[in-house]
């Protein structure tokens, strides 16, 4: 298997906060990965270091097998990563579709074909980006990232603040993508449970440190562990 | 008598400055010639902090004897003075309170046609116009001083623009009382205190705005290291911590804006008494404009800026419109561009090491 | 006796049609060590925020020690005895430690309107300051500029200002947030070591200094208040460990 | 009076067109740009040059005046306007008006101080009557340039890949730098444009507005105002501001010639404090 994405070494963060201490992991063709942790220990910094956002102070990010450290975002969006921000970000001065074709690149994933897959999404193409739901902006975000046509997907919190029916709809959309597509993703998630039934492997955050990492099916079982790293409850009790 | 002032130290800024070359550089010795309650180190270092520092004197001690060196330049010295004073004032809002301002003319104008003004109808006394003027300059201050609460930089660069270019519309039309683009003329002042007339040479211009100059400096110095003075820091830093720290925003920025207006406003006063004219000119969009090269070059936030910027200024002036008069924007604008664009930087860097110790001597800090 | 020293009565907060904050009421007991705790989102800042002054609650009421300071401004709210630190470091970068102390001591006395007085006028205010900076580990940078300090230091500066104010309501809003593993102790320490007079309020996502510190915790997800009491029964209950696991409707 | 109004439009059209760059740099990016004159500047020397020392003729030297202007933007957006992109609004005021100061200077020194005269076509030249009311020719003329350049800027701007890229842009530089928009790139071109249309209304304006090295000192606040008082959001806010204060300027300047810009001034100032956003700013 090929692998599309090496990060080693990793420490980041924004001014003189450093938020990222030594991360080190690496992600298969085709394979997702729930990145697990509570509030505050770094997942979103870290998503936002692979897109190239944060203030990285050591190690280096390898994307299908090449060195993009040194790289600015657009140019590593334009080697392949699909950004899913964490505020969805849509841009509210754009309509729909053109929050779309604005950064569409060739390749299998079209607006129409986000359209086919967010029907709801067709239907409001012309308005504008601030006039939709928070479910809505999430699929346009999601859908925004599928059109860059990337290879690696990177999902900051696509459920955050949603309704439960349109969280449940929103997973069934990603397994698709996960599966069908081969498309190989990060995903952010507060929700433990119910982000390990849909991906292969988890890395769980701590303090900014890879903690604990394990195949999803496995650490769904593993309530000491989850309740441990997630939960509210001492760690250490 | 005031001219002797600069050489005679103030009893109190005396011992301090003894304490600060007895206490070295550690910070938790205090000497003990000090005053007794100095057992605190803090108390020392806040003391050391204020003492007057050798370059100091050196500095006041220079400006006073300048003459001597150099008796034909006292028309020059003269506007130096000037602009330092115009340039305290600007520095009082900008370096010490953060307000942006691109129309600081305003002030200088008013204060300049009050002066005149009052010179031509009411009474040539130097002192009773420099109030007049400063009075003036004042109430204008605080007027528009509740136009830069509110709004961003953005706003503020644009609404002090604004006014001062209304008050040059203003000055234009009312003819009647500035005299239009003619000025005012036949301005004639009394003597200083009824002793010093204003002569030819500038002699008696120059050590009068010297003098007016320093008072007003050593009264800022001891105002921006006052609490009050602490408090303006506080809201130039961070707004947000000082008013969560139980700073008042609104009511000092009022104060300080109508403070430095009337500092300007003595500026424009004494422009008026010892150029003895005052014309559309001193209400000019350039006014403002060279005012913040001026604090550029001397650097915001510890008095001394503006006067240093003020001499380096006008000599530049001095010598470049000497050989090519009309082209003088010019190397102007050049030095905007090159301070803003990084020269600032990188000509701080290059003299770190002389400034570290220019700012140990000044007592001053520059952010 | 067991009046809170502050207390929300049925506050709501309305950001056009998002609902940030849903008709809480929250008591702080006098000397409490009281946690807010809640996932992303929570509205947790937009509750901190209301508590301070920065924004205005849309209905309902805050009380600071029986005294209703719903319309007050932040400033006033200090001078009645409440402060905070902030999530992002919020210093006078170009003071060193000793002004921005002194600073906010001679707004607590005052002394903020005196233009013709001298810092050091007050000995004994610059003792008290130089004491605070010991009590926060500070009394080795008191004369460096606060930007040059470390991140660490700046942390415990953003506390020892707040604290400087005399509050007895003392708002942490994420004290730990960003620093480094070698300083993390020294902070940790210091809140620990706040006196027991001082009622403090921790918004926190690390539950280790959750656990440490609080005696009572408050949750809040989606603006509501869905658990509020002593740790062992937050641990254990249900509703949180569906918020913070995202079980419930399908565990 | 209509022919007041008439000329108060035309006036108000050139306005827009010399101030549609600042509305982007400005309005859209965020960045104070007080010599945006001067590339103004550049566009009516451009034409004064080429038909005074070439021979061209008035409508050939146009396109000059624009590419002129917005090359030398090109060059100073990607040397020295770049790096003030994230500096406060301070600095760039005194870095554009130090530019502005350098171009005051420069022209004049190469140029001289002298009033330029453009000599338009003569058949752009006199007037004819509609309805009893005298109409300019040049000035109609000036009109409909604008007004085809304002509807090719809007649509530019609503209609296409590019705007839609400016627009994200402007929204979250983050999050479109993020999505692989090349940002840097964009605001280059939009300048560059932004530059091209001022030197072409310095071009156009020269007849009616006069050419001389302080011109950008002189309309500097002019533009601010245009975009200030329109509002930021759009290109419609400072067209609107701009045909109203094309038409007050020039109504009193004829009725109430004494009171000079003052009116205007005042307006300006009175509008920022009561809507800093602008009077047709959406709120957002």
């Amino acid at each position: 298997m090929r692998e599309i994405l090496h990060v080693e070494k990793l420490s980041a963060g924004y001014g003189q906060a450093m938020v990222l201490h030594d991360i080190g992991f690496s992600l298969g063709e085709g394979r997702s990965l729930a990145l697990l942790g509570r509030n505050g220990v770094g997942k979103t910094t870290l998503v936002n270091s692979l897109i190239g956002v944060t203030r990285r102070t050591a190690g280096t990010i390898r994307l299908g097998g090449a060195d993009v450290t040194g790289f600015g975002p657009e140019k590593r969006a334009r080697a392949g990563i699909g950004w899913v921000p964490q505020e969805r970000n849509i841009f509210r001065s754009l309509t729909v579709l053109e929050n779309l074709t604005a950064v569409a690149r060739p390749g299998p994933w079209t607006p129409a074909r986000v359209f086919t897959m967010f029907p709801r999404l067709g239907e409001r193409r012309g308005n504008m980006g601030d006039q939709l739901s928070g479910g809505e902006q999430q699929m346009l975000a999601i859908g925004r990232a599928l059109v860059l046509n990337p290879k690696l997907l990177l999902l900051d919190e696509p459920t955050e603040g949603l309704a439960p029916i349109i969280v449940e709809e929103l997973l069934k959309a990603l397994r698709d993508i996960f599966r069908a597509e081969g498309l190989a993703a990060i995903i952010v998630e507060q929700h433990a449970r119910k982000i390990l039934k849909i991906t292969d492997d988890a890395l769980i955050l701590e303090r900014g440190r890879v903690v604990h990492r394990a195949a999803s099916a496995a650490l769904v079982e593993d309530a000491d562990t989850l309740q441990g790293f997630l939960g509210v409850a001492r760690a250490a009790a | 008598m005031n001219m002797a002032s600069p050489t005679t130290p103030l009893p109190a800024a005396g011992t301090a400055a003894n304490a600060a070359t007895a206490a070295g550089t550690a910070a938790n010795v205090a000497s003990p010639a000090t005053a007794p309650d100095t057992a605190s180190p803090a108390r020392a270092l806040l003391r050391r902090r204020r003492a007057w520092k050798p370059a100091e004197f050196l500095f006041w001690g220079a400006a006073l004897l300048a003459p001597l060196a150099l008796p034909r330049s006292m028309l020059l010295m003269n506007e130096i003075a000037i602009l330092g004073l115009f340039a305290l004032s600007l520095d009082l809002i900008l370096g010490y309170a953060g307000i942006v301002s691109l129309g600081h003319a305003a002030f200088l104008g008013v204060g300049a046609y009050a002066a005149g003004l009052f010179a031509l109808n009411v009474s040539a006394d130097p002192l009773a116009g420099l109030v007049v003027a400063m009075l003036a300059a004042s109430v204008l201050g605080f007027l528009t001083s509740f136009l830069v609460l509110r709004g961003t930089d953005l706003t503020r660069l644009m609404v002090t623009l604004g006014v001062a270019l209304l008050l040059f519309e203003a000055a234009n039309s009312w003819r009647s009382l500035t005299g239009g683009a003619d000025g005012l003329q036949g301005i004639a002042m009394d003597p200083v205190l009824g002793l010093f007339d204003f002569d030819l040479k500038g002699r008696t211009a120059y050590f009068y705005s010297l003098a007016v100059l320093f008072l007003l400096f050593l009264a800022a110095r001891r105002m921006m290291g006052s609490p009050f003075g602490l408090s303006l820091r506080a809201l130039r830093d961070n707004r947000l911590r000082a008013s969560a720290s139980g700073v008042g925003v609104n009511g000092r920025l009022v104060l300080v804006y109508t403070l430095a207006a009337a500092y300007a406003g003595a500026a424009g006063g004494l422009l008026a008494q010892t150029t003895q004219f005052v014309s559309l000119d001193v209400l000019e969009f350039h006014r403002s404009a060279d005012l913040m090269l001026v604090l550029i070059i001397g650097g915001t936030g510890w008095l001394y800026g503006g006067l240093i910027g003020a001499v380096l200024f006008e000599l530049f002036q001095d010598v470049v419109s000497a050989a090519t008069p009309q082209y003088w924007q010019f190397w102007v604008g050049l030095l905007l561009v090159v301070f803003v664009s990084g020269g600032r930087e990188a000509v701080h860097k290059a003299g770190a090491a002389l400034r570290q110790r220019v700012a140990a001597l000044f007592g001053g800090r520059r952010p | 006796m067991n009046a809170p020293v502050l207390e929300t009565i049925g506050l709501v907060k309305r950001f056009g049609g998002l609902l940030a904050t849903n008709n809480v009421s929250f008591r702080l007991e006098r000397g409490a060590r009281h946690a807010l705790i809640g996932p992303n989102g929570a509205g947790k800042t937009t509750f901190v925020n209301q508590l301070t002054g920065v924004v205005k609650p849309t209905e309902g009421q805050i009380r600071l020690e029986g005294r209703d300071i719903t319309g007050s401004r932040p400033e006033a709210r200090v001078r009645l005895g409440m402060s905070r630190t902030f999530q992002i470091n919020q210093l006078f970068r170009t003071m060193t430690p000793l002004e921005m102390l002194l600073l906010v001591l001679g707004e607590r006395e005052g002394r903020g309107l005196r233009f013709w007085s001298r810092l050091d006028a007050r000995g004994d205010l610059v003792d008290e300051a130089a004491a605070i900076a010991a009590r926060f580990r500070l009394d080795d940078a008191i004369d460096t500029t606060i930007a040059t300090l470390s991140y660490g230091k700046q942390r415990q500066l953003e506390i020892a200002a707040a604290f400087a104010a005399r509050p007895r309501v003392l708002l942490l809003d994420e004290p730990a947030a960003g620093v480094p593993e070698a300083e993390r102790q020294d902070l940790l320490n210091i809140v620990a070591d706040l006196p027991e007079d001082v009622s403090v309020l921790l918004i926190e996502h690390d539950m280790d200094l959750v656990f440490r510190f609080a005696t009572r915790i408050t949750v809040l997800v989606n603006g509501t208040v869905i658990a509020d009491g002593e740790p062992a029964a937050i641990a254990a209950d249900p509703a949180v460990r569906a918020a913070y696991l995202g079980e419930g409707e399908d565990a | 009076m209509l022919t007041i109004l008439f000329d108060g439009v035309a006036y108000g059209m050139l306005l827009f067109i010399l101030a549609s760059g600042l509305a982007v740099t400005l309005g859209l990016m965020n960045f104070v740009n007080l010599a945006h004159g001067s590339f103004a500047m550049a566009g009516g020397y451009v034409t004064v040059v080429l038909m005074q020392r070439y021979g061209m003729g008035f409508l050939a030297t146009l396109p000059v005046a624009f590419l002129v202007p917005a090359l030398i933007g090109a060059v100073l957006e990607r040397t020295l306007y770049r790096p003030l992109y994230d500096k406060s609004h301070l600095d760039q005021v005194l870095f554009s008006i130090g530019l502005v100061f350098m171009s005051v200077a420069a022209v004049d020194y190469f140029m001289g101080s002298q009033q330029q005269l453009v000599h338009v076509p003569s058949w752009l030249q006199g007037r004819f009557d509609v309805a009893g009311v005298g109409i300019g020719r040049y000035r109609s003329f000036v009109i409909a340039v604008c007004i085809v350049i304002a509807v090719l800027l809007q649509f530019v701007l609503t209609r296409t890949r590019f705007g839609s890229q400016l627009r994200a842009a402007v929204d979250d530089q983050r999050v479109a730098r993020g999505l692989g928009i090349e940002v840097g790139t964009l605001f280059t071109l939009t300048f560059a444009i932004g530059s091209g249309l001022a030197g072409l209304g310095g071009a156009l304006g020269a007849e009616m507005l006069g050419l001389d090295p302080t011109f950008p000192l002189k309309f500097m606040i002019y533009f601010l105002i245009v975009v200030t008082v329109g509002g930021r959001a759009g290109l419609i806010g400072p067209f609107l501001a701009a045909l109203l204060i094309g038409v007050a300027d020039v109504a009193g300047k004829y009725y109430l010639p004494q009171a000079g810009a003052f009116i205007i001034y005042a307006v300006m100032i009175l509008v920022l404090l009561i809507r800093p956003q602008g009077l047709f700013a959406a709120a957002r």
